[in-house]
């Protein structure tokens, strides 16, 4: 009893899950380290390489770490937004994918075009191209009543191997060898911010995360997808609320952010349309969501997160010698670290036990 | 099709089918007690680099596919550890476990064989024909002429129906994953049931990789599992986290991939990226004709004890 | 915090001799694959060891990686780079442009530059011999062809595949199916067995890992009065299968690596596009011995016949031709 | 006497900054009922699920037969021959009947399942106790009542030494207490302990043999049945003097305004697809309260959902207004979102009101106000301002939506059991608010803010209770609701027998 007020008025409620949060991570650093020196490679070294490529120098950050982060800030924002309105959306992926399509095609079939137009054209295009590609989902989920969440999935393959074919085919590059597009035209192009690689779609991204997060908070829409996704029952029997349509809409408006964010990956890094464009955006996007806890303006975090570590990690590969499958291997540790962290802190913070 | 043609397409869909079947069985329980893993994908793919060096090192690959079961239960238990034990979001912790088992089988493969790699010749499971049954006209050289593991998956179906619908721990496991809340109040051990139906799911995912490596590949190569993971969780939602049905459906998708290498020999001027993509096709238009609305166990993806204050 | 770690970055001074040969390996798959990528990495490791170069490789798993990586390596100075496969053809010509001091090599690419080169194995030659061995051997003159990708390095070998086979019999029929990956070991094997099943009785393959999956069938199909054949591609396969492999059409990448970067040093690396062919002994097609006794001592006359006139220059193995600017190009 | 069966002493519990429990204790012997009272949020049942092993407590003890029980283990309080009926369901509604009894049980101990040991032993309890059940049918199509009898029969057939019930009259209609009320007896005459939480002091104390009171976590007073009466048990309860509950005003009687709603030969089909209502004529006015009586589970869910508009008929025409209030029946699943947090819960009813928002964004300062008058006018017991309603204690919980669901200043108000779960201060106060409202008592309507309405047009009110009585004391015309058909109880039948005689009446047609 007494302890309990004492440690209450220390406030170390803080403090034993903070240390269990750091103890977790280190333990992480620590494995990694001992299998990177088992198997002959330099620890530190392959931790200073993984922070520097990631954090190096303004210029890398921004040109490497926040350019990874891009798609994983909008297709993580699909995903948080479908989840919020308990929409099991897995086919951010496929969405992606679409949208770059379509991205693709408007920036090159209108070649002429001025810049003001074509580039919002092509980015419009993208989002209602990833809007459409969620449709037979959606038909079916109203229609059928089969669950998303398979739906999804398997659009996402038909996804992969249209692109595959539309590379291969009608679009082609003009010279018909390779199969990728041309690159799209100059007007089609986001712009660079500074001397790097960085484009503009990063800060519409983060714009468009704000936007989302006050939405969500403060907008009646917001406020009807929250209560769908937490009890479609109880918003169904307020009066007020359509959940047919605030699912329909979510849903919708979660393909156009995932299309959005192939658009953007095109206009502003590829320029081109490939096979294997996206390395599973679509599906590290269900993690980054996850870790944010829905949260849109968290989502910032946690793909920056996956950023640096992706960033990181292939600096690892390039500076230490250290190969891709060491590179998975201490990904998915350091995220079991951090989600062992966030447990401890907030079980510690909400109490103990707790029914 | 001819009767040859019919056997051999019959023969290719129950190869493609069977490590399906296998992974989507496992995950069926899994699911049942509202435990969804994403991670399904590492626990096959370590189960193909378990099977295949315990193979090689034995020389059996009787001892490899336990070796490949023991690979996948472990990979799982990683799972259950932070998904259970943790009480850590089961969709977040798969995807490590995914990441994690394509990069940790990447990195044994690569210091027992070289960072080039080798190509590797494993003893494979020979096919063992059942005396009679495989003798039946066409089904019975593609259902009834297969490694023992295919066998297993058939065997499974039926006993993993009983064990769900017929059992009293398939009725506590059912309830955990319906309602968390009320079987605990039924003194049933919520965590325990979870954690053991997921490593129930890692075995048999490690049995499907080991499958994938020595009855149907007869090698290891990285990445091998080739996104069999995620297609085990959407046949089982094909299947209606029913195993009999999740049987059927595993074939049904083996069949429309197999379909799809005719299609190819017989279409050669249909692009082959649009016939790639017909196995995922024809499983839509199926959900589409399949009547009835199939409900996912109420609990599945839900952590217990339930997180206060989220 | 940033600026702090700015010290451990870009490894700009950690190299330990100022001015060693700096290069790098871009692939966009596994290294340990036994195959394509794998005989990259053995050749960037025979070009530390052969001319004591800083080596450096990295694995690329998507188009936006391409950009990222030649932005890394140019602004840490490295001096060549060798992008090994077609798709990195566009990130190179963006990366020469940015990064003058840096040549690019890029496997089978379509566009070049001044400082952008792109390096070309005719693997046609060797598919075109084995092409010839498929004919040569098919009873039921069927031959099947197992792609990963329908890639242009990859269709030129089928064609050339296709060509052969028909010079020694002209009515033998091909058929093709393409898997849509490069190390699907499964798909490949039903890929094959699709085949197989409809006759045909020698298969070749251009994929990657995947290839295992082709033996793998051949295996299964094979019999002793009923011998059905497999063909490796890319590497020198023979001692995969040896029961089934006739013999492989080979690319020697780490030697063509060395050499490349050898005429770097020297200076007289070639600007533009340079073949790897026959000729430099870079491609070929390798008979298998353990097979050798198996295969019609004519046949084999034949196949080296060809072998010295595409040499000689005496005959010409269809191509596909994917270089910007080169004549028969679209 | 005899040592007790349970014994709770000085049992503490918080949650975060809520005191669920300070000191509470118990005592509770073998051969008694034992009823456990308390307001809403008193803690009644946080010490039950303390008692059974699902919270673990802060601080004292739990003797059952004066062992020891560990904290925080189902398992350990069932093997100790602790059975719960808890006040929230907790059955499975994908299983049978028969399925959610068997769970957790060691029926057929080996591999297979004995379900036909467990119909058979369901069907020697059936005998026994005289209480109907479908031992095959799937929990989800049950009604409410249904389903408490189920969680009733669940509970018996593990045939516990000590036996829990936290709230089990309220979805029960007066036969069915009745039939109760004779198995508990039965079963402490067998010399086992029942431990029974109500808020209907007369019913309780018509069973009960001792009692025990809890206020705000702690235990006020223990006595024996003879040693106590109503008002003083309430008086313990609230820790003052109450004005006695009930009949403050007339409530039958007044004028009716225009209509509001009418029904005509409506016909809805229920989830499991039959038709649970059949060709149903009603109008509702102004200013009148209609009655509904009747068993749960003769079509109450459905009539009441297409009567707010939140429902198409099946067949038939249904003219609603546009503002409807509804109180639904099913609490668990129904008004509420457990995750949300008063002003959000609040927003539910007001996220598009016009007073409520600006533009398309919510005013949350206008809704906390809202939110913040429903939670003073109803005294609903709140833990703070960011309490989500899960956290409320069940009544507390009932407080807090049907304070919203007045505040809408609604055209037609659709209630079902609105009372359910709500102590005697709370009742009182809620059926004055009833009579109130339909006089067209502006202070009621003010709760909402500007409806937009003219405060003083009163609303058509529909009530449908399980509670006889209620129906009786509140409606200005009643009806009995049986197997989906509304009949109208004639003035001469305006009693609970006549209402009975017709609900059995048709039963029989
Ligand atoms: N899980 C929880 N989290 C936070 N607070 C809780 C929780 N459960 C109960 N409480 C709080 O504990 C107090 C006691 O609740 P309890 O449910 O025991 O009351 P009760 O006596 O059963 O009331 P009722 O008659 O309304 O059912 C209430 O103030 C409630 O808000
Ligand atoms: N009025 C309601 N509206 C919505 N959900 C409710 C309501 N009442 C109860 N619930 C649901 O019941 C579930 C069980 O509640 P909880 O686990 O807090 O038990 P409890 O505190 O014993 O319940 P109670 O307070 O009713 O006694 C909650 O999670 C919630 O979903
Ligand atoms: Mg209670
Ligand atoms: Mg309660």
């Amino acid at each position: 009893m007494i302890r309990r007020a004492l440690r209450a008025r220390l406030g170390s409620r803080w403090i034993g899950p903070l240390a269990a949060g750091a103890v977790a991570l280190l333990a992480a650093a620590l494995l990694a380290a001992a299998g990177l020196a088992l198997a002959g490679y330099e620890p530190v070294a392959a931790g200073r390489a993984l922070v520097s490529g990631a954090f190096g120098s303004w210029e890398r950050f921004a040109s490497i770490t926040l350019v990874r982060a891009t798609p994983l800030i909008l297709t993580g924002l699909a995903v948080a937004l479908a989840f919020r309105a308990g929409v099991w959306n897995i086919g951010a992926e496929g969405q992606l994918y679409a949208g770059a399509v379509a991205a693709v095609w408007v920036g090159l079939a209108f070649p002429g075009a001025p810049a003001w137009l074509l580039l919002p054209g092509a980015m419009a295009a993208a989002a209602v191209a990833g809007g459409l590609w969620t449709l037979v989902p959606v038909g079916l989920k109203f229609r059928a009543g089969v669950g998303e969440v398979i739906t999804t999935i398997l659009m996402n393959f038909v996804a992969i191997h249209t692109v595959a074919w539309l590379v291969h085919g009608p679009l082609q590059e003009a010279r018909g060898v390779f199969p990728q597009t041309d690159p799209v035209a100059l007007a089609a192009r986001l712009p660079r911010l500074g001397s790097g690689r960085l484009h503009a779609g990063f800060p519409v991204a983060v714009v468009l995360a704000g936007a989302l997060w006050w939405l969500l908070r403060h907008s009646a829409w917001g406020f009807r997808v929250r209560a769908v996704g937490a009890s479609a029952r109880a918003a169904a029997v307020s009066g007020r609320i359509h959940t047919g349509r605030v699912v329909l809409g979510a849903f919708l408006l979660s393909g156009m952010l995932a299309g959005l964010a192939g658009g953007v990956e095109v206009a502003g890094v590829t320029f081109a349309l490939y096979e294997n464009l996206s390395p599973g955006y679509g599906y590290t996007a269900i993690a980054v969501a996850l870790l944010a806890g829905l949260n849109p303006v968290a989502v910032l975090l946690a793909a920056g997160f996956f950023g640096v570590l992706q960033a990181g990690a292939a600096a690892m590969q390039r500076d230490v010698g250290v190969p891709a499958v060491w590179v998975s291997a201490i990904e998915a540790l350091v995220i079991l670290a951090v989600v062992a962290a966030d447990r401890f802190l907030r079980r510690g913070v909400a109490g103990k036990g707790g029914g | 099709m001819d009767a040859a043609a019919l056997q051999a397409f019959l023969e290719a869909s129950v190869r493609l089918g069977a490590p399906l079947a296998l992974a989507a069985l496992g995950e069926t329980i899994s699911e049942r007690a509202g435990v969804i893993n994403i991670g399904l994908e590492g626990s096959i793919i370590g189960g193909a680099l378990g099977g295949a060096l315990g193979a090689l090192l034995t020389g059996s690959p009787g001892a490899g596919v336990l070796a490949g079961a023991a690979a996948g239960t472990a990979i799982a238990g990683v799972f259950a550890l932070f998904a259970i034990g943790l009480n850590a979001d089961q969709i977040i912790v798969g995807t490590a476990a995914t990441l994690g088992g394509l990069g940790i089988t990447g990195v044994v493969y690569q210091s027992v064989f070289g960072a080039t790699g080798t190509a590797l010749t494993l003893p494979t499971l020979p096919a063992l024909p059942l005396p009679g049954l495989s003798a039946l006209p066409a089904v019975g050289p593609a259902l009834f002429s297969q490694a023992w593991t295919t066998y297993l998956a058939y065997l499974l179906a039926p006993a993993l129906w009983y064990y769900l619908f017929r059992t009293r721990w398939g009725l506590e496991l059912r309830a955990v994953g319906e309602e968390p809340g009320a079987a605990d109040a039924a003194g049933i051990r919520v965590r325990r049931t979870r954690v053991l139906a997921v490593l129930g799911a890692g075995f048999l995912a490690g049995i499907a990789g080991a499958h994938l490596a020595l009855a149907h590949a007869g090698t290891f190569a990285e990445g091998m599992s080739a996104g069999r993971g995620f297609i085990a969780i959407a046949v089982v939602v094909l299947g209606r986290w029913n195993p009999l049905l999740v049987l059927l459906a595993s074939l049904f998708f083996g069949a429309a991939s197999a379909l799809q290498f005719e299609l190819q020999a017989v279409f050669a001027n249909v692009p082959y990226q649009l016939l790639l993509a017909f196995p995922y096709l024809l499983t839509l238009a199926a959900l589409a004709g399949w009547i009835g609305r199939s409900r996912a166990p109420a609990a599945l993806a839900r952590p217990w004890p339930p997180r206060s204050g989220e | 915090f940033v600026g702090g770690l700015s010290v451990g970055c870009g490894g700009g001074e950690s190299g330990p001799e100022g001015d060693a040969l700096r290069v790098a390996l871009l692939t966009s798959g596994p290294v340990s694959d036994a195959g394509w990528y794998a005989g990259a990495y053995e050749g960037l490791l025979l070009i530390e060891e052969s001319l004591g170069a800083q080596v450096s490789h990295q694995q690329t798993r998507s188009p936006a990686e391409f950009d990222e990586a030649f932005f890394s390596y140019g602004s840490s100075g490295y001096d060549l780079v060798f992008a090994h496969g077609f798709e990195y053809q566009d990130a190179a010509l963006r990366a020469g442009e940015e990064f003058p001091g840096m040549t690019i090599v890029v496997s089978s690419g379509g566009r070049i530059s001044e400082n952008v080169r792109s390096l070309i194995f005719r693997l046609e030659e060797g598919s075109y011999l084995a092409g010839m061995m498929a004919g040569g051997l098919t009873r039921s003159k069927v031959v099947g062809m197992v792609g990963g990708v329908a890639i242009p390095p990859a269709q030129g070998t089928f064609r050339a595949f296709e060509a052969g086979a028909r010079v020694i019999d002209p009515d033998v029929e091909v058929l093709e199916a393409f898997i849509g990956s490069w190390d699907d070991v499964a798909a490949a094997r039903e890929a094959a067995a699709a085949q197989l099943n409809r006759g045909a009785d020698v298969l070749v393959h251009n994929t990657d890992a995947a290839s295992f999956g082709v033996f793998q069938a051949v295996r299964e199909a094979h019999g002793d009065e009923q011998p059905v054949w497999a063909i490796g591609m890319n590497r020198d396969q023979n001692d995969v299968a040896p029961d089934v492999i006739a013999g492989s059409a080979a690319i020697d990448i780490p030697r063509a690596f060395l050499r490349v970067a050898s005429r770097f040093i020297a200076g007289d690396l070639p600007s533009g596009a340079f073949d790897l062919s026959l000729d430099e002994g870079v491609v070929d097609f390798i008979v298998n011995p353990a097979a050798l006794h198996r295969i019609p001592a004519e046949l084999l006359a034949r196949i080296d016949e060809a072998r010295t006139a595409i040499r000689e220059g005496a005959l010409e193995v269809p191509r596909i031709r994917f270089l910007e600017g080169e004549s028969g190009t679209p | 006497m005899a040592r007790p069966a349970v014994e709770m002493r000085s049992v503490s519990r918080r949650f975060g900054p809520i005191e669920a429990l300070a000191d509470a204790s118990l005592s509770a012997y073998p051969g008694e009922v034992h009823a456990l009272l308390g307001e809403n949020g008193a803690g009644k049942t946080t010490l039950m699920r303390v008692l059974c092993g699902m919270l673990r407590p802060d601080g004292g003890e739990v003797l059952v037969e004066d062992r020891r029980l560990p904290p925080g283990g189902t398992r350990a309080a069932a093997a100790a021959g602790i059975g719960m009926v808890h006040q929230h369901f907790t059955l499975l509604p994908s299983l049978t009947v028969a399925e959610n009894v068997a769970l957790g049980t060691r029926e057929g101990s080996g591999l297979r399942l004995a379900l036909d040991r467990v119909h058979a032993r369901l069907a020697e309890l059936e005998r026994v106790t005289g209480l109907p059940v479908d031992a095959g049918a799937p929990v989800a199509g049950l009604s409410v009542g249904a389903k408490q009898r189920v969680e009733i029969l669940k509970a018996l057939y593990r045939d516990p030494r000590v036996l829990v019930l936290d709230e089990p009259t309220t979805v029960l209609g007066p036969q069915e207490v009745d039939w109760l009320f004779g198995v508990l007896r039965s079963l402490v005459a067998g010399g086992r302990t029942v431990l029974l939480i109500g808020h209907k002091l007369d019913e309780i104390l018509r069973v009960a043999d001792r009692v025990t009171v809890l206020r705000r976590g702690r235990t006020v007073l223990e006595a024996a049945r003879q040693a106590v009466d109503a008002p003083g048990l309430a008086r313990a309860m609230i820790g003052r003097e109450t004005t006695p509950a009930g009949r403050s005003a007339q409530a039958v009687g007044g004028a009716a305004g225009e209509r509001v709603a009418r029904l005509e030969v409506v016909g809805v089909r229920g989830e499991d697809g039959r038709m649970a209502v059949r060709e149903v004529n009603l109008e509702v006015r102004r200013g009148e309260i209609v009655g509904i009586g009747g068993v749960e589970g003769n079509g109450q869910r459905e009539l009441a959902l297409v009567l707010s508009g939140r429902l198409r008929p099946s067949s038939g025409t249904a003219d609603c207004p546009t503002t409807v209030s509804l109180i639904p029946q099913d609490r668990s699943a129904g008004g509420l979102v457990p995750g949300f947090d008063l002003a959000e819960n609040t927003a539910l009813a007001f996220h598009d009101d016009d007073a409520h928002r600006r533009g398309p964004l919510i005013d949350w300062a206008a809704m906390r106000r809202t939110a913040q008058e429903i939670v003073t006018g109803f005294d609903v017991r709140v833990p703070g301002w960011r309490a989500t309603a899960r956290s409320l204690s069940g009544g507390n919980r009932q407080k807090l939506l049907v304070g919203r669901e007045l505040a809408r200043a609604p055209d037609l108000l659709v209630a079902e059991n609105p009372m359910r779960g709500l102590d005697i201060a709370a009742a009182a106060f809620l059926r004055d608010k009833l009579v109130e409202l339909k006089r067209g008592n502006p202070s009621v309507a003010e709760v909402g803010g500007a409806g937009g309405r003219p405060a003083h047009a009163p609303p058509g009110i529909v009530l449908f209770s399980t509670d006889l009585d209620e129906v009786l004391d509140l409606a200005d015309r009643v009806f009995v609701l049986v197997r989906g058909r509304l009949i109208p109880v004639p003035e001469e039948e305006r009693n609970p027998a006549g209402m009975g005689r017709l609900m059995l009446g048709s039963a029989g047609a």
